[in-house]
Protein backbone atom coordinates (compact mmCIF):
# COMPACT_ATOMS: atom_id res chain seq x y z
CA UNK A 1 0.00 0.00 0.00
CA UNK A 2 2.71 2.56 1.24
CA UNK A 3 4.83 1.48 -1.92
CA UNK A 4 2.29 1.90 -4.20
CA UNK A 5 1.56 5.20 -3.16
CA UNK A 6 5.09 5.75 -3.34
CA UNK A 7 5.03 4.78 -7.02
CA UNK A 8 2.97 8.11 -7.79
CA UNK A 9 5.21 11.20 -8.55
CA UNK A 10 5.40 14.70 -9.90
CA UNK A 11 7.25 16.57 -12.30
CA UNK A 12 9.14 19.96 -10.22
CA UNK A 13 10.66 22.56 -12.94
CA UNK A 14 13.57 24.67 -11.84
CA UNK A 15 14.17 27.85 -13.55
CA UNK A 16 16.23 31.10 -13.20
CA UNK A 17 17.48 31.55 -9.68
CA UNK A 18 15.87 28.16 -8.43
CA UNK A 19 17.62 26.54 -11.09
CA UNK A 20 20.56 27.54 -9.50
CA UNK A 21 20.11 26.54 -6.11
CA UNK A 22 19.21 23.34 -7.05
CA UNK A 23 21.37 22.75 -10.20
CA UNK A 24 18.39 20.68 -11.68
CA UNK A 25 16.33 22.20 -14.15
CA UNK A 26 13.82 19.45 -13.11
CA UNK A 27 13.18 16.41 -11.20
CA UNK A 28 10.99 13.76 -10.30
CA UNK A 29 9.56 13.63 -6.51
CA UNK A 30 6.94 11.64 -4.35
CA UNK A 31 4.15 13.03 -4.77
CA UNK A 32 3.13 15.29 -1.80
CA UNK A 33 -0.52 16.00 -0.80
CA UNK A 34 -0.33 19.60 -1.29
CA UNK A 35 1.89 22.56 -2.64
CA UNK A 36 2.31 23.44 1.20
CA UNK A 37 3.88 20.13 1.83
CA UNK A 38 6.14 20.45 -1.58
CA UNK A 39 7.16 23.41 0.00
CA UNK A 40 8.05 21.85 2.85
CA UNK A 41 10.00 19.13 1.17
CA UNK A 42 11.63 21.73 -1.23
CA UNK A 43 12.86 23.83 1.64
CA UNK A 44 13.99 20.31 3.65
CA UNK A 45 16.13 19.48 0.53
CA UNK A 46 17.44 22.96 -0.53
CA UNK A 47 17.48 24.87 2.23
CA UNK A 48 16.19 27.89 2.96
CA UNK A 49 17.74 29.89 0.27
CA UNK A 50 15.27 27.93 -2.26
CA UNK A 51 12.08 28.55 0.34
CA UNK A 52 13.21 32.77 -0.11
CA UNK A 53 12.40 31.96 -3.66
CA UNK A 54 9.61 29.73 -3.02
CA UNK A 55 8.05 32.41 -0.80
CA UNK A 56 8.37 35.14 -3.82
CA UNK A 57 7.61 32.84 -6.57
CA UNK A 58 4.32 31.27 -7.43
CA UNK A 59 3.47 27.45 -8.46
CA UNK A 60 2.36 26.34 -11.83
CA UNK A 61 0.38 23.00 -12.15
CA UNK A 62 0.53 21.75 -15.31
CA UNK A 63 1.41 25.17 -16.69
CA UNK A 64 -1.89 26.60 -14.90
CA UNK A 65 -0.98 29.78 -12.31
CA UNK A 66 -2.06 28.80 -8.33
CA UNK A 67 -2.81 32.29 -6.36
CA UNK A 68 -0.57 31.81 -3.20
CA UNK A 69 -3.47 31.82 -0.77
CA UNK A 70 -4.26 28.76 -2.39
CA UNK A 71 -1.05 26.71 -1.57
CA UNK A 72 -2.30 25.02 1.31
CA UNK A 73 -5.50 23.57 -0.42
CA UNK A 74 -4.22 22.74 -3.85
CA UNK A 75 -3.77 19.16 -3.73
CA UNK A 76 -1.42 17.88 -6.33
CA UNK A 77 -1.63 14.29 -8.32
CA UNK A 78 0.10 11.54 -9.86
CA UNK A 79 1.97 12.91 -12.76
CA UNK A 80 1.41 16.46 -12.17
CA UNK A 81 4.27 19.00 -13.47
CA UNK A 82 4.66 21.68 -10.86
CA UNK A 83 6.62 24.84 -11.67
CA UNK A 84 8.15 27.35 -9.55
CA UNK A 85 7.79 30.77 -11.32
CA UNK A 86 9.79 33.38 -9.71
CA UNK A 87 9.06 37.00 -10.53
CA UNK A 88 8.82 36.96 -14.56
CA UNK A 89 11.11 39.78 -16.60
CA UNK A 90 10.58 38.99 -19.94
CA UNK A 91 10.32 41.30 -22.38
CA UNK B 1 -14.34 38.97 -40.04
CA UNK B 2 -13.13 37.44 -36.46
CA UNK B 3 -12.46 34.19 -38.19
CA UNK B 4 -9.68 34.92 -40.43
CA UNK B 5 -8.07 36.87 -37.74
CA UNK B 6 -4.09 35.16 -37.79
CA UNK B 7 -2.26 35.23 -34.64
CA UNK B 8 1.61 34.23 -34.54
CA UNK B 9 2.87 33.39 -31.00
CA UNK B 10 6.74 32.10 -31.41
CA UNK B 11 9.72 32.18 -28.84
CA UNK B 12 13.26 31.80 -30.76
CA UNK B 13 16.50 30.53 -29.45
CA UNK B 14 18.16 32.88 -32.06
CA UNK B 15 17.79 36.32 -33.37
CA UNK B 16 13.92 37.32 -34.19
CA UNK B 17 12.69 37.66 -38.14
CA UNK B 18 12.57 41.55 -38.49
CA UNK B 19 10.17 44.04 -37.55
CA UNK B 20 8.84 44.44 -41.66
CA UNK B 21 8.52 40.33 -41.44
CA UNK B 22 6.11 40.65 -38.46
CA UNK B 23 4.53 43.32 -40.13
CA UNK B 24 4.12 41.81 -43.38
CA UNK B 25 2.57 38.97 -41.34
CA UNK B 26 -0.23 41.46 -39.57
CA UNK B 27 -0.69 43.56 -42.81
CA UNK B 28 -3.95 43.26 -44.39
CA UNK B 29 -5.98 45.89 -47.06
CA UNK B 30 -8.86 46.44 -44.85
CA UNK B 31 -6.57 47.48 -41.89
CA UNK B 32 -5.46 50.94 -41.57
CA UNK B 33 -3.22 50.80 -38.70
CA UNK B 34 -0.21 48.30 -37.86
CA UNK B 35 1.18 49.16 -34.27
CA UNK B 36 4.60 47.48 -32.90
CA UNK B 37 6.27 47.26 -29.89
CA UNK B 38 10.40 46.32 -29.93
CA UNK B 39 11.45 45.35 -26.61
CA UNK B 40 15.80 45.85 -27.24
CA UNK B 41 18.25 45.16 -24.81
CA UNK B 42 19.80 47.78 -23.04
CA UNK B 43 23.50 48.62 -21.79
CA UNK B 44 23.07 49.77 -18.43
CA UNK B 45 20.88 49.55 -15.79
CA UNK B 46 20.71 51.92 -12.71
CA UNK B 47 23.81 53.45 -14.67
CA UNK B 48 25.80 49.77 -14.73
CA UNK B 49 27.14 48.56 -17.92
CA UNK B 50 25.41 45.42 -19.13
CA UNK B 51 27.69 43.23 -20.60
CA UNK B 52 25.18 40.65 -21.81
CA UNK B 53 22.10 39.48 -21.41
CA UNK B 54 20.49 35.89 -21.06
CA UNK B 55 16.88 34.98 -21.20
CA UNK B 56 15.13 31.68 -19.58
CA UNK B 57 11.78 30.68 -20.31
CA UNK B 58 9.11 27.97 -19.54
CA UNK B 59 8.75 27.71 -23.21
CA UNK B 60 5.25 25.47 -23.14
CA UNK B 61 3.44 27.52 -20.20
CA UNK B 62 4.74 30.72 -22.26
CA UNK B 63 3.17 30.04 -25.12
CA UNK B 64 0.60 28.82 -23.59
CA UNK B 65 0.19 32.56 -21.32
CA UNK B 66 0.62 34.24 -24.43
CA UNK B 67 -2.16 32.26 -26.33
CA UNK B 68 -4.49 33.56 -23.47
CA UNK B 69 -3.15 37.05 -23.79
CA UNK B 70 -3.97 37.72 -27.00
CA UNK B 71 -7.48 36.10 -26.68
CA UNK B 72 -7.97 38.73 -23.73
CA UNK B 73 -6.69 41.40 -26.25
CA UNK B 74 -9.34 40.51 -28.97
CA UNK B 75 -12.10 40.08 -26.73
CA UNK B 76 -11.11 44.27 -25.29
CA UNK B 77 -10.27 45.69 -28.51
CA UNK B 78 -11.11 45.06 -32.38
CA UNK B 79 -7.85 44.50 -34.09
CA UNK B 80 -7.17 41.84 -36.50
CA UNK B 81 -4.21 40.23 -36.56
CA UNK B 82 -1.57 40.05 -33.36
CA UNK B 83 2.31 38.67 -33.44
CA UNK B 84 4.18 38.37 -30.53
CA UNK B 85 7.70 36.86 -30.76
CA UNK B 86 9.78 36.68 -27.81
CA UNK B 87 13.91 35.79 -28.02
CA UNK B 88 16.03 33.06 -25.48
CA UNK B 89 19.12 32.65 -24.36
CA UNK B 90 21.40 35.08 -25.01
CA UNK B 91 20.77 38.18 -26.20
CA UNK B 92 23.72 40.86 -27.72
CA UNK B 93 23.20 44.54 -26.78
CA UNK B 94 20.80 46.58 -29.13
CA UNK B 95 18.81 43.73 -30.28
CA UNK B 96 15.47 42.24 -29.87
CA UNK B 97 14.27 40.10 -27.47
CA UNK B 98 10.62 41.36 -28.04
CA UNK B 99 8.84 42.01 -31.02
CA UNK B 100 4.71 42.47 -30.65
CA UNK B 101 2.95 43.97 -33.90
CA UNK B 102 -0.80 44.41 -34.09
CA UNK B 103 -3.14 45.33 -36.69
CA UNK B 104 -6.55 46.98 -37.08
CA UNK B 105 -9.25 49.38 -38.98
CA UNK B 106 -8.83 51.98 -36.73
CA UNK B 107 -5.69 53.07 -34.75
CA UNK B 108 -6.71 53.32 -31.72
CA UNK B 109 -7.07 49.96 -31.14
CA UNK B 110 -4.19 48.58 -32.47
CA UNK B 111 -2.11 50.57 -30.24
CA UNK B 112 -4.05 49.95 -27.26
CA UNK B 113 -3.56 46.59 -27.69
CA UNK B 114 0.26 46.66 -28.17
CA UNK B 115 0.39 48.13 -24.89
CA UNK B 116 -1.63 46.06 -22.81
CA UNK B 117 0.01 42.58 -24.23
CA UNK B 118 3.21 43.90 -23.86
CA UNK B 119 2.25 44.95 -20.07
CA UNK B 120 0.67 41.81 -19.48
CA UNK B 121 3.71 39.70 -20.97
CA UNK B 122 5.80 41.81 -18.57
CA UNK B 123 3.76 40.45 -15.73
CA UNK B 124 2.32 37.15 -16.44
CA UNK B 125 4.76 35.29 -19.23
CA UNK B 126 7.10 32.88 -17.62
CA UNK B 127 10.00 34.00 -18.85
CA UNK B 128 12.95 35.72 -17.03
CA UNK B 129 15.96 37.53 -17.85
CA UNK B 130 19.62 37.76 -16.86
CA UNK B 131 22.02 40.56 -16.72
CA UNK B 132 25.71 40.32 -16.87
CA UNK B 133 28.02 42.92 -15.14
CA UNK B 134 31.35 43.23 -14.39
CA UNK B 135 31.09 42.58 -10.95
CA UNK B 136 28.70 39.61 -11.39
CA UNK B 137 25.10 38.68 -12.49
CA UNK B 138 21.13 38.64 -11.26
CA UNK B 139 18.13 37.37 -12.36
CA UNK B 140 15.69 40.08 -12.75
CA UNK B 141 12.10 40.23 -11.77
CA UNK B 142 12.07 40.41 -7.98
CA UNK B 143 13.99 43.50 -7.08
CA UNK B 144 12.57 45.98 -9.69
CA UNK C 1 22.06 63.37 -23.03
CA UNK C 2 19.16 65.79 -24.89
CA UNK C 3 21.36 67.27 -27.18
CA UNK C 4 22.28 63.85 -28.99
CA UNK C 5 18.63 63.18 -29.85
CA UNK C 6 18.13 63.03 -33.16
CA UNK C 7 14.63 64.35 -35.61
CA UNK C 8 13.86 62.89 -38.26
CA UNK C 9 11.00 64.32 -40.14
CA UNK C 10 10.29 64.30 -43.81
CA UNK C 11 7.75 63.86 -46.36
CA UNK C 12 7.91 61.90 -49.79
CA UNK C 13 6.57 61.72 -53.21
CA UNK C 14 6.69 58.14 -53.50
CA UNK C 15 7.50 55.00 -50.93
CA UNK C 16 8.47 55.33 -47.15
CA UNK C 17 11.48 53.85 -46.55
CA UNK C 18 10.61 50.33 -44.70
CA UNK C 19 9.66 49.80 -41.05
CA UNK C 20 12.96 48.11 -40.53
CA UNK C 21 15.08 51.67 -41.93
CA UNK C 22 12.91 53.84 -39.73
CA UNK C 23 13.81 51.36 -36.54
CA UNK C 24 17.74 51.49 -37.62
CA UNK C 25 17.35 55.40 -37.34
CA UNK C 26 16.05 55.78 -33.59
CA UNK C 27 17.57 52.75 -32.62
CA UNK C 28 20.16 52.96 -29.49
CA UNK C 29 21.81 50.78 -27.27
CA UNK C 30 20.76 52.67 -24.02
CA UNK C 31 16.96 52.38 -25.69
CA UNK C 32 14.99 49.54 -24.59
CA UNK C 33 12.12 50.17 -26.24
CA UNK C 34 11.11 51.25 -30.15
CA UNK C 35 7.39 52.20 -30.57
CA UNK C 36 6.36 52.20 -33.88
CA UNK C 37 2.96 53.45 -35.79
CA UNK C 38 2.80 52.99 -39.53
CA UNK C 39 -0.80 54.34 -41.05
CA UNK C 40 -1.28 52.03 -44.17
CA UNK C 41 -4.33 53.09 -46.83
CA UNK C 42 -7.55 50.77 -46.33
CA UNK C 43 -9.59 49.31 -49.21
CA UNK C 44 -12.90 50.48 -48.08
CA UNK C 45 -14.59 53.23 -46.26
CA UNK C 46 -18.00 52.73 -44.38
CA UNK C 47 -18.09 49.76 -46.18
CA UNK C 48 -18.08 51.44 -49.51
CA UNK C 49 -14.76 50.31 -51.81
CA UNK C 50 -11.56 52.62 -51.77
CA UNK C 51 -9.98 52.10 -55.37
CA UNK C 52 -7.32 54.89 -54.75
CA UNK C 53 -5.73 57.22 -52.56
CA UNK C 54 -4.42 60.83 -52.82
CA UNK C 55 -2.77 63.00 -50.59
CA UNK C 56 -1.43 66.59 -50.83
CA UNK C 57 0.21 68.24 -48.28
CA UNK C 58 1.31 72.09 -47.43
CA UNK C 59 4.76 71.00 -47.54
CA UNK C 60 6.72 73.69 -45.68
CA UNK C 61 3.61 74.09 -42.67
CA UNK C 62 3.69 70.52 -42.58
CA UNK C 63 7.61 69.99 -41.69
CA UNK C 64 6.98 72.92 -39.10
CA UNK C 65 4.05 71.55 -37.61
CA UNK C 66 5.94 68.02 -37.22
CA UNK C 67 8.91 69.61 -35.99
CA UNK C 68 6.64 71.57 -33.07
CA UNK C 69 4.88 68.17 -32.06
CA UNK C 70 8.26 66.61 -31.76
CA UNK C 71 8.89 69.25 -29.59
CA UNK C 72 6.06 69.07 -27.51
CA UNK C 73 6.49 65.38 -27.25
CA UNK C 74 9.50 65.92 -25.99
CA UNK C 75 8.83 67.88 -23.39
CA UNK C 76 5.99 65.78 -22.12
CA UNK C 77 7.92 62.40 -22.37
CA UNK C 78 11.79 61.17 -21.63
CA UNK C 79 12.09 59.96 -24.86
CA UNK C 80 15.28 59.75 -27.00
CA UNK C 81 14.74 59.66 -30.99
CA UNK C 82 11.83 60.37 -33.06
CA UNK C 83 11.02 59.95 -36.55
CA UNK C 84 7.73 61.31 -38.34
CA UNK C 85 7.59 60.33 -41.73
CA UNK C 86 4.25 60.89 -44.30
CA UNK C 87 4.18 60.28 -47.97
CA UNK C 88 2.83 61.96 -50.61
CA UNK C 89 0.90 62.06 -53.78
CA UNK C 90 -1.13 58.74 -54.65
CA UNK C 91 -0.08 55.36 -52.45
CA UNK C 92 -1.56 52.23 -53.50
CA UNK C 93 -4.25 50.34 -51.25
CA UNK C 94 -2.54 48.53 -47.88
CA UNK C 95 0.80 50.85 -48.82
CA UNK C 96 2.03 52.98 -45.34
CA UNK C 97 0.82 56.98 -45.93
CA UNK C 98 2.77 57.71 -42.41
CA UNK C 99 5.45 55.76 -40.29
CA UNK C 100 6.12 56.66 -36.79
CA UNK C 101 9.07 55.58 -34.59
CA UNK C 102 10.13 56.48 -31.19
CA UNK C 103 12.71 55.28 -28.92
CA UNK C 104 13.29 55.40 -25.11
CA UNK C 105 14.86 53.71 -22.29
CA UNK C 106 11.38 52.38 -20.81
CA UNK C 107 8.48 51.51 -22.84
CA UNK C 108 5.77 53.68 -21.64
CA UNK C 109 7.31 56.92 -22.78
CA UNK C 110 7.74 55.73 -26.49
CA UNK C 111 4.39 54.70 -26.62
CA UNK C 112 2.61 57.32 -25.26
CA UNK C 113 5.16 59.67 -27.59
CA UNK C 114 4.39 57.55 -30.70
CA UNK C 115 0.33 57.74 -30.03
CA UNK C 116 0.31 61.27 -29.03
CA UNK C 117 2.55 62.37 -32.22
CA UNK C 118 -0.14 60.00 -35.00
CA UNK C 119 -3.24 61.76 -32.50
CA UNK C 120 -1.84 65.64 -33.02
CA UNK C 121 -0.51 65.04 -36.79
CA UNK C 122 -4.24 63.90 -37.53
CA UNK C 123 -5.60 67.10 -35.63
CA UNK C 124 -3.08 69.99 -36.76
CA UNK C 125 -0.78 68.80 -39.81
CA UNK C 126 -1.85 70.42 -43.34
CA UNK C 127 -1.98 66.81 -45.01
CA UNK C 128 -5.48 65.87 -46.85
CA UNK C 129 -6.54 62.45 -47.75
CA UNK C 130 -8.70 62.08 -51.34
CA UNK C 131 -10.40 58.86 -51.71
CA UNK C 132 -11.86 57.89 -55.10
CA UNK C 133 -14.44 55.35 -55.13
CA UNK C 134 -16.59 53.60 -58.29
CA UNK C 135 -18.80 56.56 -57.90
CA UNK C 136 -16.84 59.52 -57.28
CA UNK C 137 -14.31 60.72 -54.84
CA UNK C 138 -13.88 63.35 -51.60
CA UNK C 139 -11.53 64.73 -49.68
CA UNK C 140 -11.36 63.41 -46.00
CA UNK C 141 -11.59 65.72 -42.87
CA UNK C 142 -14.99 67.58 -42.54
CA UNK C 143 -17.32 64.64 -42.69
CA UNK C 144 -15.80 62.14 -40.50
CA UNK D 1 -0.74 106.76 -53.29
CA UNK D 2 -3.80 104.15 -54.01
CA UNK D 3 -1.14 103.13 -57.40
CA UNK D 4 1.62 102.47 -53.84
CA UNK D 5 -1.06 100.83 -51.66
CA UNK D 6 -2.17 98.39 -54.50
CA UNK D 7 1.57 97.36 -55.29
CA UNK D 8 1.45 95.30 -51.62
CA UNK D 9 0.50 91.55 -52.44
CA UNK D 10 -0.22 88.55 -50.47
CA UNK D 11 0.12 85.48 -51.89
CA UNK D 12 -3.09 83.38 -51.09
CA UNK D 13 -2.91 79.53 -51.45
CA UNK D 14 -4.85 77.14 -52.37
CA UNK D 15 -5.25 73.20 -51.30
CA UNK D 16 -7.23 70.30 -51.24
CA UNK D 17 -11.44 71.17 -51.49
CA UNK D 18 -10.31 75.11 -51.96
CA UNK D 19 -7.79 73.95 -54.79
CA UNK D 20 -10.40 72.35 -56.40
CA UNK D 21 -13.16 75.51 -56.85
CA UNK D 22 -10.73 77.87 -57.40
CA UNK D 23 -8.61 75.80 -60.11
CA UNK D 24 -5.67 77.38 -58.93
CA UNK D 25 -2.81 76.49 -56.27
CA UNK D 26 -2.11 79.79 -55.51
CA UNK D 27 -1.95 83.51 -56.40
CA UNK D 28 -1.32 87.10 -55.69
CA UNK D 29 -4.17 89.17 -54.12
CA UNK D 30 -3.68 92.93 -53.46
CA UNK D 31 -3.48 93.34 -49.43
CA UNK D 32 -7.02 93.32 -47.63
CA UNK D 33 -6.69 94.92 -44.27
CA UNK D 34 -8.01 91.72 -42.44
CA UNK D 35 -8.67 87.82 -43.24
CA UNK D 36 -12.31 89.17 -42.72
CA UNK D 37 -11.71 91.33 -45.67
CA UNK D 38 -9.66 88.78 -47.71
CA UNK D 39 -13.10 86.05 -46.86
CA UNK D 40 -15.16 89.09 -48.74
CA UNK D 41 -12.94 88.96 -51.74
CA UNK D 42 -12.29 85.19 -51.96
CA UNK D 43 -16.17 84.58 -51.72
CA UNK D 44 -16.52 87.54 -54.36
CA UNK D 45 -14.15 86.15 -56.67
CA UNK D 46 -15.30 81.94 -56.23
CA UNK D 47 -18.72 82.15 -54.72
CA UNK D 48 -20.60 80.69 -51.68
CA UNK D 49 -19.01 77.52 -52.54
CA UNK D 50 -15.49 78.46 -51.21
CA UNK D 51 -17.21 80.72 -48.85
CA UNK D 52 -18.45 77.15 -47.02
CA UNK D 53 -14.82 75.57 -47.15
CA UNK D 54 -13.27 79.11 -46.05
CA UNK D 55 -16.24 78.97 -42.66
CA UNK D 56 -15.00 75.69 -42.19
CA UNK D 57 -11.45 75.71 -42.58
CA UNK D 58 -8.69 77.64 -40.27
CA UNK D 59 -6.22 80.63 -42.42
CA UNK D 60 -2.38 80.36 -41.68
CA UNK D 61 -0.34 83.37 -42.14
CA UNK D 62 3.63 82.57 -42.91
CA UNK D 63 2.57 78.82 -41.97
CA UNK D 64 0.61 79.79 -38.46
CA UNK D 65 -2.32 78.95 -37.73
CA UNK D 66 -4.62 81.76 -36.60
CA UNK D 67 -8.11 81.25 -34.60
CA UNK D 68 -11.59 81.40 -35.97
CA UNK D 69 -12.33 84.39 -33.07
CA UNK D 70 -9.23 86.18 -34.47
CA UNK D 71 -9.85 86.25 -38.36
CA UNK D 72 -11.73 89.73 -37.70
CA UNK D 73 -8.48 91.66 -35.86
CA UNK D 74 -5.68 90.14 -37.48
CA UNK D 75 -4.10 92.43 -40.36
CA UNK D 76 -2.24 91.72 -42.84
CA UNK D 77 0.98 92.94 -44.61
CA UNK D 78 2.36 93.07 -47.86
CA UNK D 79 4.18 89.79 -49.05
CA UNK D 80 2.42 87.56 -46.57
CA UNK D 81 1.48 84.14 -47.29
CA UNK D 82 -1.86 83.17 -46.46
CA UNK D 83 -3.06 79.60 -46.76
CA UNK D 84 -6.50 78.43 -46.30
CA UNK D 85 -6.53 74.94 -44.55
CA UNK D 86 -9.47 72.83 -44.84
CA UNK D 87 -10.14 70.35 -41.96
CA UNK D 88 -6.85 67.76 -42.36
CA UNK D 89 -7.31 64.32 -43.15
CA UNK D 90 -3.38 62.98 -43.20
CA UNK D 91 -2.06 60.24 -41.59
Amino acid sequence: MLDSDNSKQINVLYFAAAKEITGLSSEELDLPPTLKHLTEILTCKYGDELRKIVDHSLYAINMEYIEKKDEANTGLKDKDEIAIIPPVSGG
Amino acid sequence: MASNNRTYIQLFDGSLPTLDEACHLVASDSAGAISTFSGTTRDNFNGKQVLKLEYEGYGPMAEKILQELVEETRSKWEIQHVLVYHRLNEVPIGEASVIIAVSSAHRREAMQAVEYLIDELKIRCPIWKKEFYVDGSIWKGSCE
